[in-house]
This record gives structure tokens, C-alpha cells and sequence, in this order.
């Protein structure tokens, strides 16, 4: 399975992500430079954290006009995997590939720390190797990451499952109702703001964003075979 | 024709004072150039001699500093000092001041400071891997305060948001509050930066002909004469135009291009314009190669028009470097930085001929001689004088305080105080784990970071206190090492070498001088008996507003090597059964000088606390020695607040209970809130007793067994008698709570 | 030479922190009198043209690309000469 | 009730790094004709009060205490009954 990891200038977990893959999966993984047009090799396109752009304007919003996002949204649309974590989860909101905005934390300050988050479908291409309710603690390193969408939008990212993650017992950031990640209608695009590819090993704090991971490389095996 | 003054107005109506040059130093350049200097001459000549440069004062005391060991593979001098860890690997690193913008413009200020250091050590070649910080406050507590509050916030806004964008993890660091502080905060930046032997790079600009490049951002009218600034004694009434607003994500591809660069091969030489831009870094290069530079000021790339060689030579815009590349390779530079966005401009080239020459176009507007710039910088050799209020503070009585009856309170007042509370509110602002390598995160005596590929890991952390400094000057300078070299031990690290941040009052004053001098013998003593020599740092002096000096506040930033990722130790309880011991000597604790004596009695009084060199290292060596064979479950050192504050902190920490029993012939204040050097808590398995006190006998250093690990509360009992008795989770809720209930 | 003054601000369903932080420490600092703040972006664009109707459409097009997230934000501006 | 709508902007000599990223931005969406783009602060703040004078008096003051930091910011603002 092939993975890409886009490189925006200003992002800066865009290695974490590339070890993260190989640590857990030793499955190929390219860092492929914003000005890349075609993505059209890779099975899943990573969207990484950092500050793209400096984050200037709003984070996310500059970086959603570079080449390679008109690229993700084909690779998206033929239902290849795509995941941003955190800015990346800002540049896809940015450019509709996922619904609603992530506004500046409640409190106005950055938070980073290792933050619980419960899974609230584990019926995801990216979530399967966890069960519906597990109490998982992945960091969070973010100034603006409190999820915003208007009503209707909530009930409908209700009503279909598409929320995927909520922070558990902590209110880091002013979310609508703690949604910590989300995926399009398709499930094959996740956003989220918490990092999982910060919690691969033990002495990284937490390795309970290895089954992220892993859940992926089964989903794609799966597919693979059918 | 400019509107600038002419050579004779200059000289006749001693404009050049208005630069901060004095009459003494005017005459001086006059005699070296042979000629009156011009306006953009007396400039640079201005900035070259200030203090922040030219180190003027400070030179001569700073040369007694051991700098050599094998190890050290680049000393004092360079952009960032370079120390050896085995296996082709090196680390760079070095601390640097922000005082005084951080006082006016206290984000962009502290801003600014992290990325001029971030810069300080990218030049070296080095890929930055951690930032910390040093920080002192006046007080932030109550109505009156709000000015200091707004200052810590902002600071930490400032760093954080810097460090945060440009995706380098900020992992240590401290903060002190003291009124002290209130009109001269300080704001001490260090990062530290990986590379192997072949990578390392210099800021020298040799090769007759090679050109010389402006690259990353466009030169603006900003922080013209900060370094200079920088010199002066009032922040506040002084020029304003040197704050300047930081661009992280202009640094962030400037620093990706720049290493790119330099693993091109082609770069000769390449410097960060940091203080006095584009004239310090021009000076500085050609003298190290012992060269001349020839630039022409037209092409400096510009972010308003009508920019004058005067402007464009002083501009303190940040995010830009200075490169020497070799002849024909230009286009090296041009493509890479195309890349990135960024431009790279050939500005001059290196002449043979010892003069740095500005022309615009085919007329030269500036001609000095370069050694004249750099070495024949004034030096002071300033009168010392030994300060009088230590008559007063050394005799102070012990004797003369009476305990409090309910120590448990004591003790919440001790956590609860800023000085000694969690630091969460600060360092949750912090992206402490970028780029997936730090093991141990803030929140314990030193942060460890671990180099992928290896087994191998790097402690580090800040460490001064002033009051100490101030008690004792020498024996303060001492402290300082010893702790930040104490902090590195705790994590399982070997204190390898120190860079300092030296933050005085004004020099000028025989006292202060005193100050100056006598810290930094303590500093270089305690350096060469832990075998940690001075690779780089930063001296910042002035720091008094207002009649009030700030306290003498040497900054140590120590790095040391982990061996072995398995012997990576946290200052947190582990496991219930354990014991904990107390190594180092237990009965120099004393109240003078105490954190306890301050904020409970309202008193900075007494000598320095006790310190003793030579128990010191034989204490961090069996500390060190024990971790690495595998029997340490948690380390942490006494600071502020002594036994009972450090006890609390590793309880909090492991939300686990401990019930310690003391036998003293010592007051009840001195044994639990007493400070002194060389003590360490350890944490021990059952099993593993014997065979730790056995290393400790070995190195012949004392130990204690206080007790054991266990259930929920903290109890202490001292010659039977039950002094401290409370549940960890009411520790807890008192020191994690301090800052954020000051703060919101 | 025109220039646009534009004015990009939260809607008014959506929560503004910052202007309640700022709130609070004007109530500290004894402004009282105070009763509400929100708090916005302003951005002043040249744009080297003289055709105002096209400025205008431009301008329009800018905010609605990029400078405003229409989700969470509205915006509004004025064009003048230069 | 007056309303105060105040614009705080970088000095003119001061570099405005947010303003620099959008017109590169805008240049390579194809806005050729952007030349400049600086980026402030806009806010509005409600004060319970009629006279006009002595609004104009605090909301300087804040403006110099809080709302800007002199050393690089510059402000102005406009009063209108609310
Ligand atoms: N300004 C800061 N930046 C980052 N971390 C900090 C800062 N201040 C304190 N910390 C963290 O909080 C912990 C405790 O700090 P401190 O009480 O000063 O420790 P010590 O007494 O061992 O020097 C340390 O791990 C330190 O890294
Ligand atoms: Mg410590």
C-alpha cells in the first residue's frame, strides 16, 4: 500500500507522518511537494499538521489553492483514503472536501497535550481497529481547532455517523459537542484535529494511534481482495 | 544630496553621541580611519562598539571561561558552539537574550528572540531539534500586577507562537516571578541542533572574488539600532523603533533552504544578520576570514523604496542570512531558494584587500578597515567593587525566624507560590512534541530528546537563580552549573557542556561589575570540576529601570548525552513499595537564600545556600552511575522549596503517596524547606537496594532511606513526630491550580 | 490605483472569544461603560486599476474565494480611488 | 448607546507578514492587479453612554492602554450612536 504525504510550505509533522507509516506499517510512504498535480500512484494521501502558509489569513486557507489539493480532491472522489490531521483537517474543511470550519480554541490560546478521545464509530476504513466507545489518548497541538458547523450540519454528521472521534471528558478547544474528528458522507476522507501519528510508540506518551494506522492498511487489504 | 550630516557637523556638533559612542571612542575611530567617519561610518562604527557587539565590558571576564575539552568540537566565537556525541553525531547549540523588546512588545519581542537563535544555530549547519527558555517576571499576583501578567502572557504567546509555526518542539525551560523583574523581564532563548562532523558550517567569508549573498527576507526600516538599543540602560524611553514582528513561516523555508544549501557543498561561509543586521554580519565574517567585503547597496533587496545605505546597513529586519558562495555556484543558491519562494541576491564579493567597502553603484558611500570594526573594539576593564547590602544579608540569623506551627499550610504556600507551581500554563502553549523525538516532555528536571536511528537521546534543560546570585555571587555562579548539571543527571543524561545567558544590571556600577565578575568565576570553577565546558552564550547587561536592578541572573543552558534510551529517568513516583532515597548530604539544608524564607517571611536574606563542588560531582556521578545499571525508577533534584516541596512534586506527578521518616538534629523548616546543592531524591525497587547504596558507598556519598512509596497521601514524620500529612490530590489541586487561578 | 477596505467578521451566531476576553479586561481595566465587543479582520487591498465595476467584482470574488470563510464569516467593503 | 468601530493596523514601516502570504496567494490565483494587501484589526465596542466627548476620551484610552501597542500599531476609530 502506498502512502503520500503532502508537503505544504509551513507544514512540519509531514516526517512525523512519513515515521509514523513506517514504524507501524513499513508500507512505502513519499513526501510529494504541493506543486505535484498528480496523486493518482498513491492509495492513501496523507494531509499533514504544521502551519501551512504560516497559517496567515486562517489556518488552512491559503493552502487549500495549491496544485495538489485539486489532485486530492480527484484521488478523494475516486475513494482513495485521505486523511488530515489537524492543519491538514483545516485545509480540507477550507476546501469543502469536508463540512464546516475550525475556528480559534475558545480560550484563545495553543493547548498542546495528550487529550482522551472516545471512538464513537468504529466502522470506518480508518477506525475499525478499534471498538465503538474505546478511551483513547492522542495528542492535541493546536491554536484554532475548535470545530464549527451550523446546525443542520451537526444533525446530519449525526444522523450519518460521520462523526468519528470526541474528545472524552475534556473540552480542550469550544467544539460543537466535542467533535474531535469527522468523515465526509463517503467515509473515505477523515479530518481530525488530535494527531495520532504523535502516539505510535510508548515512550511517545501513548501508541493508541497505531491502530489508525493499521485500520487503514486492512481496509485497503480488504479492498484489495474483494 | 541626503539629508544627512556631514563628517564636521558630526565631529562639531558630537553627533555621534546621540549613537551612543562617547567622546573617548569618537576620537578613537577618527585616529583609525585617519579621517572624520561619515554618517553611515559612524553608524556602523556605532553599532560594531556597542556592548551588545563588541562585548566591551564584559570581554575580559568572559575570556577566564573554560571553553576546551575534546568534545568540543567548536567554542565561544561561532554563531553556536559545537560539541562531539560519538558516532559522527554533533550538537549545536546556544542561549540569547530578548530583554528589552520583550519589555516593550512583549510578543514580537519574545518572539523575535526564538527566531534569532533558531537561526544562530541553522547557520551552523545544524538542523534545530529543541528550543527552551528562561524567563523572569515581576510578581503576577493581585490587583496592582496586571502590567506583569500582561507581560508572561504575551511572552509565552510570543514563544510559543514562533516556536509552534516553525515546527520545532519547545521542551524545557523556567520561570521565575520576583519584583525584581517588574521593570527588566527577562526573555532567554535557547535552541539546540543536530548534525554530523561533515555538515558543520562557519560564518567565514574568505576566497577573493567569491560573491556574497543577501538571501530570505527583503531588508525593511525596522529595528534600526536595536543593538545598540539593546546597550542602553531604559528600555522605555529609548528609541522604539527596534521591535521589529517576526515571520515564523519566512524563517521556516529560510531555515529548510539554508540546510539545503549547505548540504549543496558550495557554501563558503554563511552567518544570520542578527543584531546590527547587515553590518555585524558583514564585519564579522570578512574578520574571521581575515578578508574584505565589497557590497553594493542597490542591489540589497528592499521592502520600501528610498532606503538609504545608512538604513539598509543598520536594518534589524529579521529572517535574513548572509552567504558566501564559492565563485560560479550562484546559481546553486538561486535554484534552491527559487524553490522555497525565497530570494537570494548577490549583493558584493570577498576582496583580498581587509576593508568593507559600500558602494552604490560605481561610488563607495563607506570604507573602514575591518580588524578596526571588530578587534579594535573598545574594552573596558570596569572597576569592581564588593557590594555593601551583603553586610546586611550575611547577617542574617536563622535564629532570628520562628517556624510556622502548621507546616501542611507551609507547604501549600510553597506550591502554590508561581516560583514553584506547575508551569502547565506555559508549557501547554508549547508544541512540546513536534517532530515525534522527545521522550521526556516539560514537567520534569530536564527534557530528553532522542536522535532517530540511534539509541542515543539528549537531555537538556535552563537553570539560574538569581537570588542566590545575589546572596553570593560566587558561590551563586556556582548554583548554576551545579543544578542545570543536576537537572541533566535526574534524566539519565552526562552534563557534556553549558552555554550561558548572562543577564546584569549595568556594568558601570562597581557593584554590579562585582556582581559580574565573581559569578562567573563561580561559573567557570563549577565548569571545570564537572567537566562541562562554556561553548557559547550571550551576555545582556542594563537590565535596570527605574533605580532597581534586577537581580545578577546567570542563565545556564546545559545539554548532556543519554547513553541509552533505557536510561531515560523522570522525576515522577513510579510504583507503590518502592523506596525513596534522599543522596547527597542531609544536613546542609539552610534557610538563608530559601524560596521558603522569601515567600513566607518576606525576607531574601542570609548567605547562598551551601555547595559543596567536589560532593557535588561525586553526587551526580553515583546518581548517574545508578541509572545507568538499571535501578533508578524516578530522580529528581532538590531546588526551591527543598525536601518537601521536591517530595510533592514527584508525588503529584505519579499520583502516588509516600510515607518518609526523618531523624535530625535540624529545625523542622530546615529539614523540609531548607535548600543546599548536591541532593538528589531517588526511587528504588526492594531489590535493588543494596545494590544502589552499594554504587552511592562506592563513590563515597551518602544516602538515606526515608521511606516508601505508597497510598494517597503524603506523610512526613521527623523525629517521630508527624509534620506534613496530606493527600496528594490536595497537593496537586494547590499546584496545578497556582498560575491559571492568577492568571484567568 | 483603487484601494478596497474590506471588513471580515464572525457571523453573529458564531461565538467571538476573542471579543469577550477583550470585554473582561476592559471591565479590569475600569471601563465599565462597556457592553459588548466583537472583533474582526480588516484588510486594505491596492489594486492597480481604475475601473471601478471591475474592481468591484474582483474584489467580490477575492472574498468569497479566500479572504472570508463563508461559513463562519461574513464580510463586507468599501472601494476608493487611490 | 454608541458604537465605536476602531481599525488597528501595522505602522507603515513595520512588516506585516500576513499581508505579504496573502498577496503571493492572490498573485497565483491569478489577481495580478493586487499590489499591496495589509492586514489590521477591526473592532466594534458598544458603550453605554451619550456623550460623545467623553467616549471619545475612553475609547482613546483604551485604545493607547489595551486595544493597540503603540510601539508598532497605529489606531483610529469612528463613534456612532448605536
Ligand atoms: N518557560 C518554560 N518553558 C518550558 N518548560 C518550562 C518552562 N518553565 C518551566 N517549564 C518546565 O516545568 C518543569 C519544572 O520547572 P522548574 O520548577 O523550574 O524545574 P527545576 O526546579 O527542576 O529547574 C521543567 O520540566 C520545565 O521544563
Ligand atoms: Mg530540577
Amino acid at each position: 500500500m502506498k502512502f503520500a504525504v503532502l508537503v505544504f510550505p509551513g507544514s512540519n509533522c509531514d516526517i512525523d507522518a512519513v515515521k509514523a507509516v513506517e514504524d507501524v506499517l513499513g508500507q512505502p510512504v513519499d513526501t510529494v511537494w504541493h506543486t505535484t498535480a498528480d496523486l493518482s500512484d498513491y492509495d492513501c494521501i496523507l494531509v499533514p499538521g504544521g502551519f501551512s502558509y504560516g497559517d496567515y489569513l486562517r489556518s488552512g486557507a491559503l493552502a487549500r489553492f495549491s496544485p495538489v489539493m485539486e489532485a486530492v480532491k480527484r484521488e478523494a472522489e475516486k475513494g482513495k483514503f485521505v486523511i488530515g490531521i489537524c492543519n491538514g483537517f483545516q485545509i480540507l474543511t477550507e476546501s469543502g472536501l469536508l463540512p464546516g470550519a475550525l475556528r480559534h480554541n475558545d480560550h484563545l490560546q495553543f493547548r498542546c497535550e495528550i487529550s482522551p478521545l472516545i471512538v464513537e464509530n468504529a466502522d470506518t476504513a480508518f477506525t475499525s481497529d478499534y471498538k465503538k466507545g474505546d478511551v483513547i489518548n492522542i495528542p492535541i497541538a493546536h491554536g484554532e481547532g475548535s470545530y464549527y458547523a451550523d446546525e443542520e450540519t451537526i444533525a446530519k454528521l449525526n444522523a450519518n455517523n460521520q462523526v468519528v472521534f470526541r474528545y472524552f471528558e475534556c473540552d480542550p478547544n469550544g467544539s460543537i459537542e466535542r467533535i474531535a474528528g469527522i468523515c465526509n458522507e463517503a467515509g473515505n476522507v477523515l479530518g481530525m484535529m488530535p494527531h495520532p501519528e504523535r502516539a505510535v510508540h510508548e515512550w511517545l506518551g501513548s501508541a493508541d494511534g497505531k491502530a489508525l494506522f493499521t485500520s487503514i492498511l486492512k481496509s485497503w487489504e480488504g479492498r484489495q481482495r474483494a | 544630496m541626503r539629508n544627512e550630516p556631514t563628517p564636521q557637523q558630526i565631529a562639531e556638533e558630537k553627533i555621534y553621541r546621540t549613537f551612543g559612542l562617547n567622546d573617548e571612542e569618537y576620537t578613537k575611530i577618527v585616529s583609525l580611519m585617519g579621517r572624520q567617519p561619515n554618517y553611515v561610518e559612524t553608524g556602523i562604527y556605532s553599532v560594531m562598539w556597542s556592548e551588545h557587539c563588541s562585548y566591551k565590558s564584559s570581554r575580559p571576564v568572559l575570556k577566564k571561561f573554560p571553553t576546551q575539552a575534546p568534545h568540543v568540537l567548536q567554542g565561544p566565537g561561532e554563531n553556536a558552539g559545537i560539541i562531539d556525541i560519538g558516532d559522527n553525531l554533533a550538537v549545536s547549540f546556544k542561549i540569547e537574550s530578548h530583554n528589552h523588546p520583550s519589555a516593550i512588545e512583549p510578543y514580537q519581542g519574545a518572539a523575535t528572540g526564538v527566531g534569532g537563535i533558531i537561526r544562530d544555530v541553522f547557520t551552523m549547519g545544524a538542523r534545530p531539534i529543541a528550543l527552551l527558555n528562561s524567563l523572569r517576571f515581576g510578581e503576577i499576583e493581585g490587583p496592582d500586577n496586571a502590567h506583569n501578567r500582561y507581560l508572561f502572557n504575551n511572552v509565552v504567546a510570543g514563544i510559543a507562537g514562533y516556536g509552534n509555526c516553525i515546527g520545532i518542539p519547545t521542551v524545557g525551560g523556567e520561570v521565575v516571578f520576583d519584583d525584581r523583574y517588574k521593570y527588566n523581564p527577562l526573555v532567554n532563548a535557547m535552541c539546540v541542533g543536530l548534525l554530523t562532523h561533515d555538515e558543520i558550517a562557519t560564518g567565514t567569508a574568505s576566497g577573493v572574488g567569491n560573491p556574497v549573498l543577501a538571501v530570505g527576507a527583503r531588508t525593511g526600516r525596522d529595528g534600526i539600532h536595536g543593538a545598540t538599543f539593546a546597550s542602553t540602560e531604559d528600555p522605555h524611553s529609548k528609541e522604539r523603533s527596534a521591535v521589529q514582528v517576526g515571520d515564523p513561516f519566512m524563517e521556516k523555508l529560510l531555515l529548510e533552504a539554508c540546510l539545503e544549501l549547505i548540504a549543496s557543498g558550495a557554501v563558503v561561509g554563511i552567518q544570520d544578520m542578527g543584531a546590527a543586521g547587515l553590518t555585524s554580519s558583514s564585519a564579522e565574517m570578512a574578520s574571521r576570514a581575515g578578508s574584505g567585503l565589497e557590497l553594493d547597496m542597490l542591489k540589497v533587496p528592499r521592502r520600501e523604496e528610498g532606503m538609504t545605505p545608512y538604513e539598509l546597513m543598520l536594518s534589524e529586519s529579521q529572517e535574513r542570512m548572509l552567504v558566501v558562495m564559492e565563485m560560479g555556484k550562484e546559481h546553486i543558491a538561486e535554484e534552491i531558494f527559487q524553490k522555497w519562494n525565497l530570494e537570494a541576491t548577490v549583493i558584493g564579493r570577498v576582496t583580498d584587500d581587509g576593508m568593507l567597502r559600500l558602494k552604490e553603484g560605481d561610488e563607495v558611500v563607506a570604507e573602514m578597515i575591518v580588524t578596526t570594526l571588530v578587534d579594535d573594539a573598545p574594552v573596558y576593564h570596569r572597576p569592581s567593587a564588593r557590594p555593601s547590602y551583603l553586610d546586611q544579608t550575611l547577617e542574617f540569623d536563622p535564629a532570628s525566624i520562628t517556624a510556622p506551627a502548621d507546616l501542611n499550610a507551609t507547604l501549600h504556600t510553597l506550591l502554590r507560590t508561581p516560583t514553584i507551581a506547575s508551569k502547565e500554563y506555559v508549557y501547554q502553549q508549547y508544541d512540546s512534541m513536534v517532530r515525534t523525538s522527545t521522550a521526556v516532555r516539560p514537567g520534569s528536571d530536564a527534557a530528553v530528546v532522542t536522535i532517530r536511528g540511534t539509541r542515543k537521546a539528549l537531555a537538556m534543560c535552563t537553570d539560574g537563580n538569581g537570588r542566590y546570585v545575589y546572596l553570593n555571587p560566587r558561590r551563586g555562579g556556582q548554583h548554576a552549573i551545579a543544578e542545570a548539571a543536576r537537572n541533566v543527571v535526574c534524566s539519565g543524561g552526562k552534563p557534556l557542556a553549558v552555554t550561558d545567558c548572562l543577564n546584569y544590571s549595568s556594568p558601570e556600577k562597581p557593584e554590579i561589575f562585582y556582581q559580574f565578575e565573581e559569578s562567573c568565576a563561580g561559573m567557570s570553577e563549577a565548569c571545570v570540576v564537572l567537566a562541562t565546558p562554556v561553548i557559547s552564550g550571550n551576555v545582556s547587561l542594563y537590565n535596570q529601570s527605574n533605580d532597581l536592578d534586577i537581580y545578577p541572573t546567570p542563565i545556564i543552558g546545559m545539554v548532556g548525552l543519554v547513553e541509552d534510551v533505557d536510561h531515560i529517568t523522570t522525576q515522577t513516583f513510579k510504583s507503590a513499595g518502592n523506596h525513596v532515597l534522599l543522596v547527597g548530604p542531609s544536613d546542609t539544608a539552610g534557610i538563608s537564600g530559601s524560596e521558603y524564607l522569601r515567600v513566607v517571611h518576606g525576607l531574601t536574606a542570609g548567605d547562598a545556600p551551601a555547595l559543596d563542588l567536589h560532593v557535588e560531582k561525586a553526587v551526580q556521578t553515583a546518581v548517574l552511575t545508578a541509572i545507568q545499571s538499571g535501578y533508578v525508577r524516578a530522580a529528581h533534584d532538590l531546588a526551591e522549596g527543598g525536601l518537601a516541596v521536591a517530595v510533592a512534586e514527584s508525588a503529584i506527578g505519579g499520583k502516588l503517596g509516600a510515607q518518609l521518616e526523618l531523624n535530625t538534629n535540624q529545625r523542622l523548616d530546615e529539614v523540609l524547606f531548607g535548600e543546599a546543592g548536591s541532593r538528589i531524591l531517588v526511587e528504588v525497587a526492594p531489590e535493588a537496594l543494596a545494590a544502589v547504596e552499594a554504587i552511592f558507598a562506592k563513590e563515597g556519598v551518602s544516602s538515606t532511606v526515608l521511606g516508601t512509596l505508597g497510598g494517597d497521601a503524603l506523610e512526613i514524620r521527623v523525629n517521630g513526630e508527624t509534620v506534613i500529612s496530606e493527600k496528594v490530590a490536595e497537593l496537586e489541586s494547590t499546584w496545578r491550580g497556582a498560575i491559571p487561578c492568577l492568571m484567568n | 490605483m483603487m484601494i478596497a477596505r474590506i471588513h471580515v467578521t464572525l457571523k453573529a451566531s458564531v461565538l467571538d472569544p476573542q471579543g469577550s476576553a477583550v470585554t473582561k479586561s476592559l471591565h479590569a481595566l475600569g471601563y465599565d461603560e462597556v457592553t459588548d465587543v466583537r472583533i474582526g479582520k480588516y484588510l486594505e487591498i491596492k489594486i492597480d486599476t481604475t475601473d471601478k465595476a471591475v474592481a468591484e467584482e474582483r474584489i467580490t470574488e477575492m472574498c468569497e474565494k479566500l479572504l472570508a470563510n463563508t461559513v463562519i464569516e461574513k464580510y463586507e467593503f468599501v472601494l476608493m480611488e487611490a
